[in-house]
């Protein structure tokens, strides 16, 4: 299991493994919203914890198809579903790397992009803790839907499809956690909220990607 | 017709587009379960044929 | 005899050329006379005015809406554990109808919220889960078209359909926690308690609930007959492949 | 432990291909598949793999003992050779990698990416794996494919030496690998005659 | 050149081409937008001309890889590149098709996804106007972008960020016009930009593109 | 009109694989490129079909006068034969799309869709395409991979006709095509000797 996460963390650092291009597309959100929305400062802080979140949470999506696609075209997948570990762990080591690689660079970099839209400095803490909570959900969440689409040439609009609408209660409790906390509200529930569908996601969804991933290898 | 009075926009849109929405949706139904029909039948007439010659009426040819 | 007779495809279409020609009608008929009863012989109301009328489409495809997804949610629960074929297929028969139904809701909720609310859209609760509800069924249509193999399909769209609800059961409650809203609570179940539905409303409304419902029910025996018979086209031509 | 399939129906994309296939595979045995193109070798595999369900019949073998040599290599190009094959040890559970990459003539090349591996050096490296597996029961899918003669000669005593160890293998090919105590086994006799749909049991109501 | 767009557009249409799933993406940006930032009218009325292009902006994105990926990978593109038609035809088609099948939906639909946003009613027409006008540029940019990185497994986050930066001028100019639209003032000249951007995009990149494809051919 | 090669050098992943290659082939002719593994068969029809520059070397052939048979058939899965047919009919401005169907025995699968052809007949189809082409030169990279005996011969057959009607063919290949009148050309003399470095004048500053 070790051997497997040191493996595709080691793919995503070489050349074309994708590691820090997830960042660099949430930098290329968070500057494209004030270029379109316009530079008052105050609109800015009052939408910057929704945009922040909406860009973490794009910049996670587009990488997800990198999940298992590339293993299941160069056969790995079979090999590894011989294997003699658990799909189950595959499909939670193979998250982990996912978050290790795009979703923890995010949570690092969210607050200078906070400054960039003006984030209140209330915020600032909230904003990483937040996203520092809620992002291994995603990666959770993402892998079922990258398990679904695995088979699928250039399934990548479909994932999204796919993916974005389960995405939707950690948007809400993170971006309510960062607004709150922004406007120096109490934010203990939708705190408890977020922790409890990322752990939820962590423990139950790798049961369902792994079936998904049976279904597809057939 | 009755009085609608200032809501007639309202009332009138709303009939217009939910009778035309569910037009649509019985219209597709049924087209498609036309289409599957008909394509069916082409195919029975295709393997009742291939039955009939050739295979020597081989294992399940009968059962189509 | 067992119920899971029915699930044997032939007995299904048998069966189903014996209910439709009852069913169908039926339907139109309730739907016809709830319609135009509602539209044509209901009073105003003294709040609303004449969009009230607006209601006899707009709650029955609401509630159906949502009722069709539960539906997909049983068919795909039967299909996972029991592998009954014709319940994926009915699944997939009644999504594009629950969409159909979705969308009628939020095109005439959106109509009657410009005169009350006086905006076409507002970001109540209710409004947002089905805004959320919509794109589940763009979803699940999407990936039953996109997969290939049809068994394949039918088993990732279950999967998807099971876990989905859950995220929607979890959507409806982070959404209410989000905003509080303007839309009014139920009152069609509350027969009896302060504040009911006028009477001059109820009936016709009851008339054109029970013509969608049934509605909805032949349009998907209809499709789930479809989708037997592509089901069966698809096996002849993959035999058609394999002998030539 | 014996490797044993019984009555076996195997199908792909929904129609059955073979079916009634029996064989029973003890320790020091080889066994190729033979059969034409399309006729089912790499649908059985896979059924015997345990990646797709089977029609109907029994397949018993002891629990974890099969390894799947696939079309695919399941390399990964911007790895070496060596991490390669030290990934697929560790996932087995197995250490030393060093018997494998000098018995498939591999050890020249250990820090060469595979991207900038040729065809038959890619080869010879998902076969490698197979040896790092530790697994009795070799289920092999054309494995000689782009092999120059010498590197199949390589294989075959690879081949022998394993089951010289006890181990066993099942072998898909077209060509001749230079094992004369292997049995044949043609699918030809096998090959379902139209009419029986694949998902189990239920679908015939499709028909 | 008609049998290929032609071609095209029907593979578009068929199963798996992927039709509708930008208009989808669209659809879901315009949701999650309000989901993250909150539901106040007047805040989102003010974010709504910006939201709506940078939501286009993505729909957009995520279909790129399709417009010569797929014929790469199955060799169509060789072929066509021995063809007796210009290269530079094949990319302005392919671009032309890419618009009508993600390009014009999304300006269809955006008056729809306008009310979701409560864009303010002057609005509604220059947004339609701007995306008509806009879009297509999107396209011919995303050509651009797609024929860079057509040999790339997976390149698709590659892609993105590689176009994101060549959109800039069109969502500011075209996001300029619906807001100065919305607000009732002069929009003359973001428009006329708006226009140039495309007309160059179209006129030029085909020549960029079919290069960067003859490249990866190679 | 004559296709010329002269003294020809071509190079791939930024290596010369072969140079010095010479050949003449005229209206009616057809000639046979042999070589092992990797030698550059496909290297070298790329570059003559000008997918790719030559690294030294003169090519002359008639404008637009050359039809690429690749590995790749480039066929649409979702599209039906026909359709696939007739769309390169349509950019190569040629009409009559029926000749090549019934040529390659494709006819009775007009209506299918390419996804649930076997390997075989989408090889066909593939082939079909030179037809409809109306180029004289065919250029063919293995033009009978997974193709059964009968079809090889349909497909030599194609070629005889073709050669009598003018053209001409350039085939590498591995298997006998019962072609007798074509030449041979073996392609192991002209296989570069290391050192000649590939990027045309400019890298050899890096040696
Ligand atoms: C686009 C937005 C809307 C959506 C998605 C929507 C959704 C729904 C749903 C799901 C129901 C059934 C709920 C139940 O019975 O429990 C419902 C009922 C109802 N809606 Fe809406 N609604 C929308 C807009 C409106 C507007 C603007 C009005 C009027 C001001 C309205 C008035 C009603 C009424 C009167 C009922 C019946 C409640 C009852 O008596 O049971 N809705 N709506
Ligand atoms: N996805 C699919 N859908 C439908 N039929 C398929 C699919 N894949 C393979 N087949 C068919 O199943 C049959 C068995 O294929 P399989 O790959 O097992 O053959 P094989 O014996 O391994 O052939 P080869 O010698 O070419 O490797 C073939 O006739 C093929 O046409
Ligand atoms: N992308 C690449 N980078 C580096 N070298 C490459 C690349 N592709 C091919 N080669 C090398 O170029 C040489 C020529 O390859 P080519 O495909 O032309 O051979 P071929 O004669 O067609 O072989 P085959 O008979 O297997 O088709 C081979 O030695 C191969 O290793
Ligand atoms: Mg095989
Ligand atoms: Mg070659």
């Amino acid at each position: 299991m070790i051997a497997l996460l040191i493996r595709d963390l080691r793919l995503a650092l070489r050349a074309g493994g994708g590691f820090g291009l997830g960042l660099a597309f949430f930098l290329l959100v968070a500057v494209l919203v004030p270029l379109g929305v316009g530079p008052e400062g105050t609109t800015l802080a009052k939408i910057a914890p929704g945009v922040l979140w909406v860009g973490a949470l794009l910049a996670c999506l587009l990488s997800l198809d990198r999940i298992f696609a590339l293993d299941f075209e160069d056969g790995t997948l079979d090999l590894l579903a011989t294997a003699p570990i658990p799909l189950e762990g595959v499909v939670a080591i193979k998250a982990f790397a996912h978050w290790l690689v795009t979703g923890l660079p995010l949570v690092l970099a969210a607050p200078v992009l906070g400054v960039l839209l003006h984030l209140p400095q209330a915020g600032y803490g909230w904003l990483v803790l937040s996203l520092l909570l809620g992002t291994p959900g995603l990666s959770a969440i993402g892998a079922f839907g990258a398990a679904l689409t695995v088979g699928l040439k250039r399934g990548g609009l479909l994932l999204s499809l796919l993916v974005l609408p389960l995405y939707v209660p950690t948007l809400i409790f993170g971006a309510e956690v960062v607004k709150r906390g922004a406007a120096g509200m109490a934010v203990e529930v939708p705190l408890l909220l977020l922790a409890g569908i990322t752990l939820g996601a962590q423990a139950a969804l790798p049961f369902a990607s792994a079936l998904a991933l049976r279904i597809n290898l057939r | 017709m009755p009085e609608l009075g200032k809501y007639a926009f309202a009332v009138l849109a709303s009939y217009g587009a939910g009778l035309a929405l569910l037009g649509a949706v019985v219209a597709l139904v049924v087209w498609r379960f036309r289409r599957a029909k008909a394509a069916l039948i082409a195919a029975e007439a295709r393997l009742a044929a291939r039955a009939a010659q050739g295979h020597h009426g081989q294992a399940n040819g009968g059962r189509a | 005899m067992s119920i899971w007779e029915y699930a044997n495809p032939k007995k299904f279409i048998e069966t189903a050329g014996r209910i439709l020609p009852v069913l169908l009608p039926l339907a139109m008929g309730f739907l016809l006379i709830g319609l135009v009863w509602g539209f044509f012989f209901t009073p105003e109301d003294y709040k609303q005015g004449a969009t009230v009328k607006i209601m006899f489409l707009h709650v029955p495809a609401a509630m159906m809406a949502i009722n069709a997804w539960g539906m997909m949610l049983v068919a795909s629960l039967i299909w996972i554990i029991r592998r009954h074929h014709v319940s994926a297929l009915a699944a997939r028969a009644a999504a594009p109808v629950g969409l159909t139904f979705t969308l009628i809701a939020l095109v005439t909720g959106a109509l009657w919220g410009q005169p009350m609310w006086g905006t076409w859209w507002e970001w109540d609760p209710r409004l947002t889960s089905f805004l959320i509800l919509l794109l589940f069924y763009l979803g699940y249509i999407a990936l039953w078209q996109a997969v290939e193999n049809p068994d394949t399909a039918a088993d990732l769209t279950g999967l998807l359909c099971v876990v989905g609800s859950v995220f929607a059961l979890l959507s409806r409650y982070a959404v209410k926690f989000w905003n509080q809203g303007l839309h009014q609570d139920s009152t069609i179940l509350k027969v009896g308690e302060k504040d009911p539905l006028d009477p001059a409303y109820y009936w016709p409304l009851i008339f054109c609930l029970i013509g969608i419902v049934l509605l909805f029910l032949a349009l998907v025996l209809i499709g789930t007959v479809t989708e037997i018979r592509l089901r069966r086209l698809a096996v002849i031509e993959a035999r058609e492949r394999q002998e030539a | 432990m014996e490797f044993v399939i019984e009555d076996l129906a195997v199908a792909r994309g929904g129609v059955c291909v073979l079916e009634g296939v029996r064989l029973a595979l003890s320790p020091g045995q080889a066994v190729i598949l033979r059969g034409a193109n399309g006729i089912g070798k790499t649908t059985l595999l896979r059924t015997l793999a345990g990646l797709q369900p089977a029609l109907r019949g029994t397949i018993t073998a002891p629990p974890e003992s099969i390894a799947y040599g696939a079309h695919a290599d399941g390399l990964k190009s911007v790895l070496t050779v060596e991490e390669n094959l030290a990934f697929w040890a560790a996932i087995h559970g197995t250490s030393g990698i060093e018997p494998a990459l000098v018995r498939m003539n591999l050890a020249d090349l250990r820090d060469r990416r595979a991207a900038n591996l040729s065809a038959g050096q890619k080869r010879r490296l998902g076969l490698a794996r197979l040896l790092v597996s530790g697994r009795p029961y070799w289920l092999l899918d054309e494995p000689t494919v782009s092999l120059d003669t010498a590197s199949v000669a390589l294989f075959a005593d690879v081949l022998r030496d394993h089951l010289a160890a006890g181990g066993a293998a099942l072998i898909a090919t077209h060509i001749d690998l230079g094992l004369p105590e292997a049995r044949v086994l043609d699918l030809s006799p096998f090959k379902a005659r139209g009419g029986v749909i694949a998902s189990r049991g239920f679908d015939e109501a499709f028909l």
